[in-house]
């Protein structure tokens, strides 16, 4: 073949030479083509295969770690709960509605091929500044695209994050996590065994739409791409709402041994990954797959990764029986193969072989690439600015009005209320706290999930901001009672190829490891983005952690409002001249400088720890962590949450704008009531950690005062107002 | 009281409506589906929420087509209650039992959010456990629920009192910054003229046990058991 | 084979906020000219027949029935021959 | 004064589920002859000016920036005096 057209497919030469070797001859066309697909970045993780093999991925708890379409915890009484989260930038960067859309679509499907009933989906975004128009129609575009998706499946998005840097204009990221409820009987793997056994493709037809997407997702995007227009995913949450109640009808049925979704690399993907995990081959008839299109190829028919399509293999005699149930939903259900023993993904058409090559070729020998890393050279610049000589803020409640404007800061409500957060009656806390809180019907219990991460703490130490990524999600469930269970995360990264960019991913996913060893939170699945880069400029190392705890008892689920008059306010851990990467200085100062706060995980446990106890005790009437924006933000958001105001009197002998903005990690804020006060205290005593009573409840103003003397006092409306105003007022325009 | 919840291909709030109906206020409900021509047997059919058919082409106007639908048509002719929650709002103006149709909120957002309604009428079924001119609180979740009549068929709703709910300020006044979608007048919530046929965009199913935020809907899910079991032992 | 090209537009007076929000982009856009902006839906139904006359009386029911409603939309439409 | 009648529909090979799911319905609702739906939008706009040609190269522009997604949908426009 002319090493101009497996180029074009995505294969380097010397993986070409390797596919010559494996088997023994030149592949055909159509075999380098699903080669190419299953050896791209996206499906094949050569450039990060090794490196993610740091990550923890046990526990007791644990019933299925990463392989699997989703992750599995055990939450008790027979139950678990199934969760993934997946990247859809590039699509999203070419078309964010269809692209955010279907990124909801395929990251649900991968809960519901587990067998679990979908009960919530998230999402992270990150975009350019919403000065720029450009910016404001991908923002438009990808939570119009979301909320379509996820409304019309009757998913809440309970939960999601969003933050707006200048690295991300050219190449936005759209990460949807979804999370599942199933019992542990009904629990599901993607294999294909039982030689012999119908495969059944049901769903959606194929058509031309997204050929070559995963090798897409493995590129940089560049000028011409747009131009280029590479086809397009277009969602269709109906069919993707008839497709999820019959696979859940069809699983109660007991019918399959298992299912895969056509996702990226489409019938390639799901067949030989669902043969190799059972050590089986298949024989697929082509002429047998629904299609929308006239005159499509084998290869386009095998590549085509057209939405809503799921993959089973059926148990014997189950064949009917999956055809009525699909009947009944308005379903296609047709067999287009069975199971083979022979290893080898037969594919036919018109009685003819078109591609024959083994299963475990296409996804166990996939390449490998150890990259070369190097530390990148900005790094002694941005790290070693001198941030010691900035000027103090002359007036500190415009100082708070300005970062609380910022959208990073910002209320979201302009995203979350085009989303359905109420659906399915199960949220207790939706979008706007620290973390969402489900209930679990039929239990006292409840779920808690949160998305996390930020890209600008890894820009300037990938370990670190790793680490805190993974400690922010813990101490965001910890503040609302929960007890984190486990991660899922996505690794939004540059070119690997570039020993600075493999650099950044190798420290953050040790950084990451080191606080999920610490916190207890495995890793349970996740997804790799690379390649995020326009005109040769990465994108800030960006992983995302979405993680889910577990409640005892719903009844102390904790919000971080204040709400009630002489409430005491406490703030447990300690505050450092920490502002290296803090939104204050970006806002304030216009740089992104210095070293990210340092992250003690001994404390960081032990402060979640006690906010988990005394929210248990029933101590505890809000807790808020303190994060971006640092101490005053925090204040200022559980002010306008509860609409009660606070008075804060603060001794330190730090600049008063490092003590109000620093975002020193492991910091708790506690309101309590007056009779609760001094057994928080001791508890935190305990446990050795600092906790000090800042201020009380009550009024409508916010006022901070420092050693005496009044730093602001801001009026809750107006803190309301301008915090409210600031997205909607951007988007306008 | 038996009441039968219908499931479109798309539906997804009958399993919100069944756990109201079923854990919160006890009483018997059933699943009816779509393809299903026979509704006898219930007192009471709601029309969940969601997206039957994906609410392509418009909400609600490919479900009116439904096999059930003509059986539904026949029950609410003959005096049976049907309550239409949001999708099944849409559903209702579509098949014509309710006056008017809904366009794209003004906003031309999906918008979930909790909104005050204003009780206008509480000589109905579905909201005699209230007070008249009480204002409640009740969460919507939609796209198109900007209400539409023209302004004759307006007044004869006025005119009757059927016009149930209306999207007004926590203190009960109606204004334009109340209104989350544009709809006419405000409306929320209208009946038809005989008092069976109850169609409203919020959704009461989603707010029946203070853990979720409020349970006004619950008072006005709780009206329809009272009703019927009023009308029920005057009958008997 | 026919194609049936149909049209549906809002009635006159029923409000469409989605034509006036475009409107005022397009004014903020710079195009002064634009006057108002009505949108509607525009189908393409691929009919099996080669009768006119009968295919003309079915896409008029499914207008009726289905593809507009009659208190806030019209429609009309027309025949060709096709592929 | 000009209307502009903007047509904008799906590329070729764009799936397009609504008009699949309509189609569907309508041959659920009897109607068997139905081969096909495929869904657009139509859009009129009413331009203060009688200049054809600037009239054209604008609503060109119009469809190009605003009304149309070029990835995934194509357009058509007619011209013509109107009221
Ligand atoms: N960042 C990550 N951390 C842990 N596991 C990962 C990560 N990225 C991918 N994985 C795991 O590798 C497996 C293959 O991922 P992927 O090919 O994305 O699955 P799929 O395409 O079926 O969603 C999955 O089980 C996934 O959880
Ligand atoms: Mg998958």
């Amino acid at each position: 073949m002319e090493p101009k057209v497996y180029r074009q497919m995505g294969l380097t030469d010397y993986e070409y030479g390797r596919i010559k070797e494996i088997l023994g001859r030149e592949p055909n066309y159509v075999e380098t083509g699903m080669f190419a697909v299953m050896w791209s970045e996206h499906c094949g993780y050569k450039n990060s295969r090794p490196v993610l093999k740091l990550f923890p991925t046990e526990a007791p708890w644990v019933l299925q770690g990463p392989g699997e379409n989703a992750g599995v915890v055990d939450i008790g009484d027979g139950q678990a709960v199934v969760f993934k989260i997946e990247s859809h930038n590039h699509p999203s960067a070419i078309e964010p509605f269809q692209g955010a859309a279907t990124g909801v679509g395929g990251i649900v499907r991968d809960i519901f091929t587990m067998g679990a009933r979908p009960i919530a989906v998230l999402n992270s975004l990150r975009l350019g500044p919403l000065e720029n128009p450009r910016n404001r129609y991908l923002m438009a575009g990808a939570v119009g695209g979301i909320s379509f998706y996820s409304n019309c499946l009757g998913l809440p998005t309970v939960a999601g994050e969003v933050y707006f840097e200048p690295t991300y204009s050219g190449n936005p990221l759209v990460n949807a996590m979804a999370v599942g409820l199933i019992e542990h009987k009904d629990i599901l793997r993607a294999k294909a065994s039982g030689i012999g056994n119908d495969v059944m493709y049901i769903g959606a037809r194929t058509g031309r739409d997204g050929i070559h997407g995963a090798t897409f997702a493995s590129e940089e995007l560049s000028m011409t791409m747009e131009a280029q227009q590479p086809a397009v995913p277009v969602g269709d949450p109906f069919r993707e709402k008839l497709l999820l109640e019959a696979c859940l009808e069809i699983i109660k049925e007991d019918l399959i041994i298992g299912m895969q979704d056509m996702g990226a690399a489409g019938l390639t993907s799901s067949s030989c990954e669902m043969a190799a995990r059972a050590v089986t081959g298949m024989e697929l008839n082509l002429d047998l797959v629904p299609r929308r299109e006239e005159g499509m190829t084998p290869y386009e028919i095998m590549l085509s990764e057209s939405q809503e399509r799921m993959l089973l293999v059926a148990k014997e005699g189950a064949r009917e029986r999956i055809e009525a149930i699909c009947r009944r939903w308005g379903l296609e259900a047709v067999v287009i193969g069975r199971v083979t023993s022979d290893g080898i993904m037969r594919i036919k058409e018109k009685g003819r072989v078109v591609a024959a090559v083994p299963a475990k070729a296409l996804t166990d020998q996939c390449p490998v690439y150890e990259r070369e890393r190097r530390r990148p050279s900005y790094l002694d610049r941005v790290q070693n600015t001198d941030l010691s000589s900035l000027p103090e803020p002359e007036d500190y409640g415009a100082a708070l009005l300005k970062l609380i404007a910022t959208p990073n800061l910002a209320s979201k409500e302009w995203i979350y209320r085009q989303c359905d957060y109420m659906a399915r009656t199960d949220t207790v806390a939706g979008p706007g706290g620290d973390a969402a809180v489900l209930r679990i019907k039929g239990t006292g219990k409840g779920l808690a999930l949160t998305v996390d991460g930020n890209g600008r703490y890894c820009y300037l130490d990938p370990e670190r901001g790793g680490a805190i990524a993974v400690a922010e999600a813990a101490r965001n469930l910890s503040c609302v009672g929960a007890r984190p269970l486990a991660i899922t995360n996505c690794l939004n990264f540059g070119n690997p190829e570039k020993p600075e960019v493999a650099w950044q991913f190798y420290q953050a996913v040790v950084g990451m490891s080191r606080a999920c060893e610490a916190l207890q939170t495995p890793v349970t699945g996740g997804n790799v983005s690379f390649y995020n880069e326009t005109e040769g400029e990465a994108i800030y190392p960006t992983p995302i952690v979405g993680m889910v705890g577990l409640l005892a008892d719903i009844k102390h689920a904790c919000g971080s409002g204040f709400s009630r008059e002489n409430d005491e306010i406490i703030l447990l851990g300690e505050t450092h001249a920490e502002i290296g990467g803090s939104e204050y200085l970006a806002v304030i100062h216009s740089l992104v400088a210095g070293e990210p706060p340092q992250l003690d995980l001994e404390r960081e446990k032990a402060v979640q720890e006690l906010v988990r106890e005394a929210i248990a005790a029933g101590l505890v009437r809000a807790a808020h962590d303190c994060a971006e924006g640092g101490l005053a933000i925090a204040l200022a958001e559980s002010v306008i949450n509860g609409g009660l105001g606070a008075r804060i009197e603060l001794e330190s002998s730090l600049r008063p704008d490092y003590l109000l903005f620093s975002e020193s990690q492991s910091r708790v804020l506690l309101a309590v009531a007056p009779a609760c006060r001094d057994r928080v205290l001791a508890l935190a005593r305990q446990k050795g950690i600092p906790a000090t009573v800042i201020g009380l409840c009550g009024g409508s103003a916010l006022e901070v005062s420092l050693n005496g003397r009044v730093l602001f006092n801001l009026s809750l409306g107006e803190l309301e107002q301008t915090w409210r105003e600031s997205i909607p007022a951007l988007m306008a325009g | 009281m038996k009441f039968g919840v219908i499931v479109f291909p798309g539906s997804n709030g009958e399993q919100d409506v069944y756990h109201a109906l079923d854990e919160v206020l006890r009483q018997p409900v059933d699943y009816l589906w779509h393809g299903d021509t026979d509704v006898s047997g219930y007192d009471c059919l709601v029309l969940p929420g969601g997206f039957s058919y994906g609410n392509y082409l418009r909400a609600g106007a490919i479900a009116r087509f439904a096999p059930i639908m003509s059986a539904v048509i026949d029950f609410a002719r003959a005096g049976g209650l049907v309550l239409g929650i949001c999708n099944g709002f849409q559903i209702l103006l579509e098949a014509g039992l309710l006056p008017g149709a809904m366009l794209r909120n003004d906003c031309l957002q999906f918008r979930c959010q909790w909104t005050h309604l204003r009780v206008e009428n509480t000589a109905t079924p579905f909201s005699n456990r209230f007070r008249q001119g009480q204002v409640i609180r009740v969460p919507i979740a939609h796209g198109e629920g900007n209400y539409y009549v023209d302004a004759a068929t307006l007044a004869e709703l006025e005119a009757n009192r059927q016009v149930v709910f209306r999207y007004c300020d926590p203190s009960g006044k109606v204004t334009t910054a109340a209104n989350p979608n544009g709809s006419v007048a405000n409306i929320a919530g209208i009946i038809n003229r005989e008092g069976n046929i109850l169609g409203m965009m919020p959704r009461p199913e989603r707010c029946v046990e203070e853990l979720l935020g409020g349970s006004d809907g619950r008072e006005m899910l709780a009206s329809v058991v009272d009703w019927w079991q009023r009308g029920n032992s005057n009958g008997a | 084979m026919l194609l049936a090209k149909i049209y549906v537009t809002f009635k006159e007076g029923v409000p469409d906020p989605q034509g006036e929000t475009m409107g005022q982009s397009l004014l903020a856009m710079g195009y002064q000219g634009v006057l108002s902006v009505r949108t509607g839906k525009y189908l393409e139904i691929k009919l099996a027949t080669a009768d006119k006359d009968a295919a003309s009386r079915e896409v008029e029911e499914m207008c009726r029935r289905l593809l507009a409603n009659s208190v806030i939309e019209q429609y009309r439409y027309t025949l060709e021959e096709c592929c």
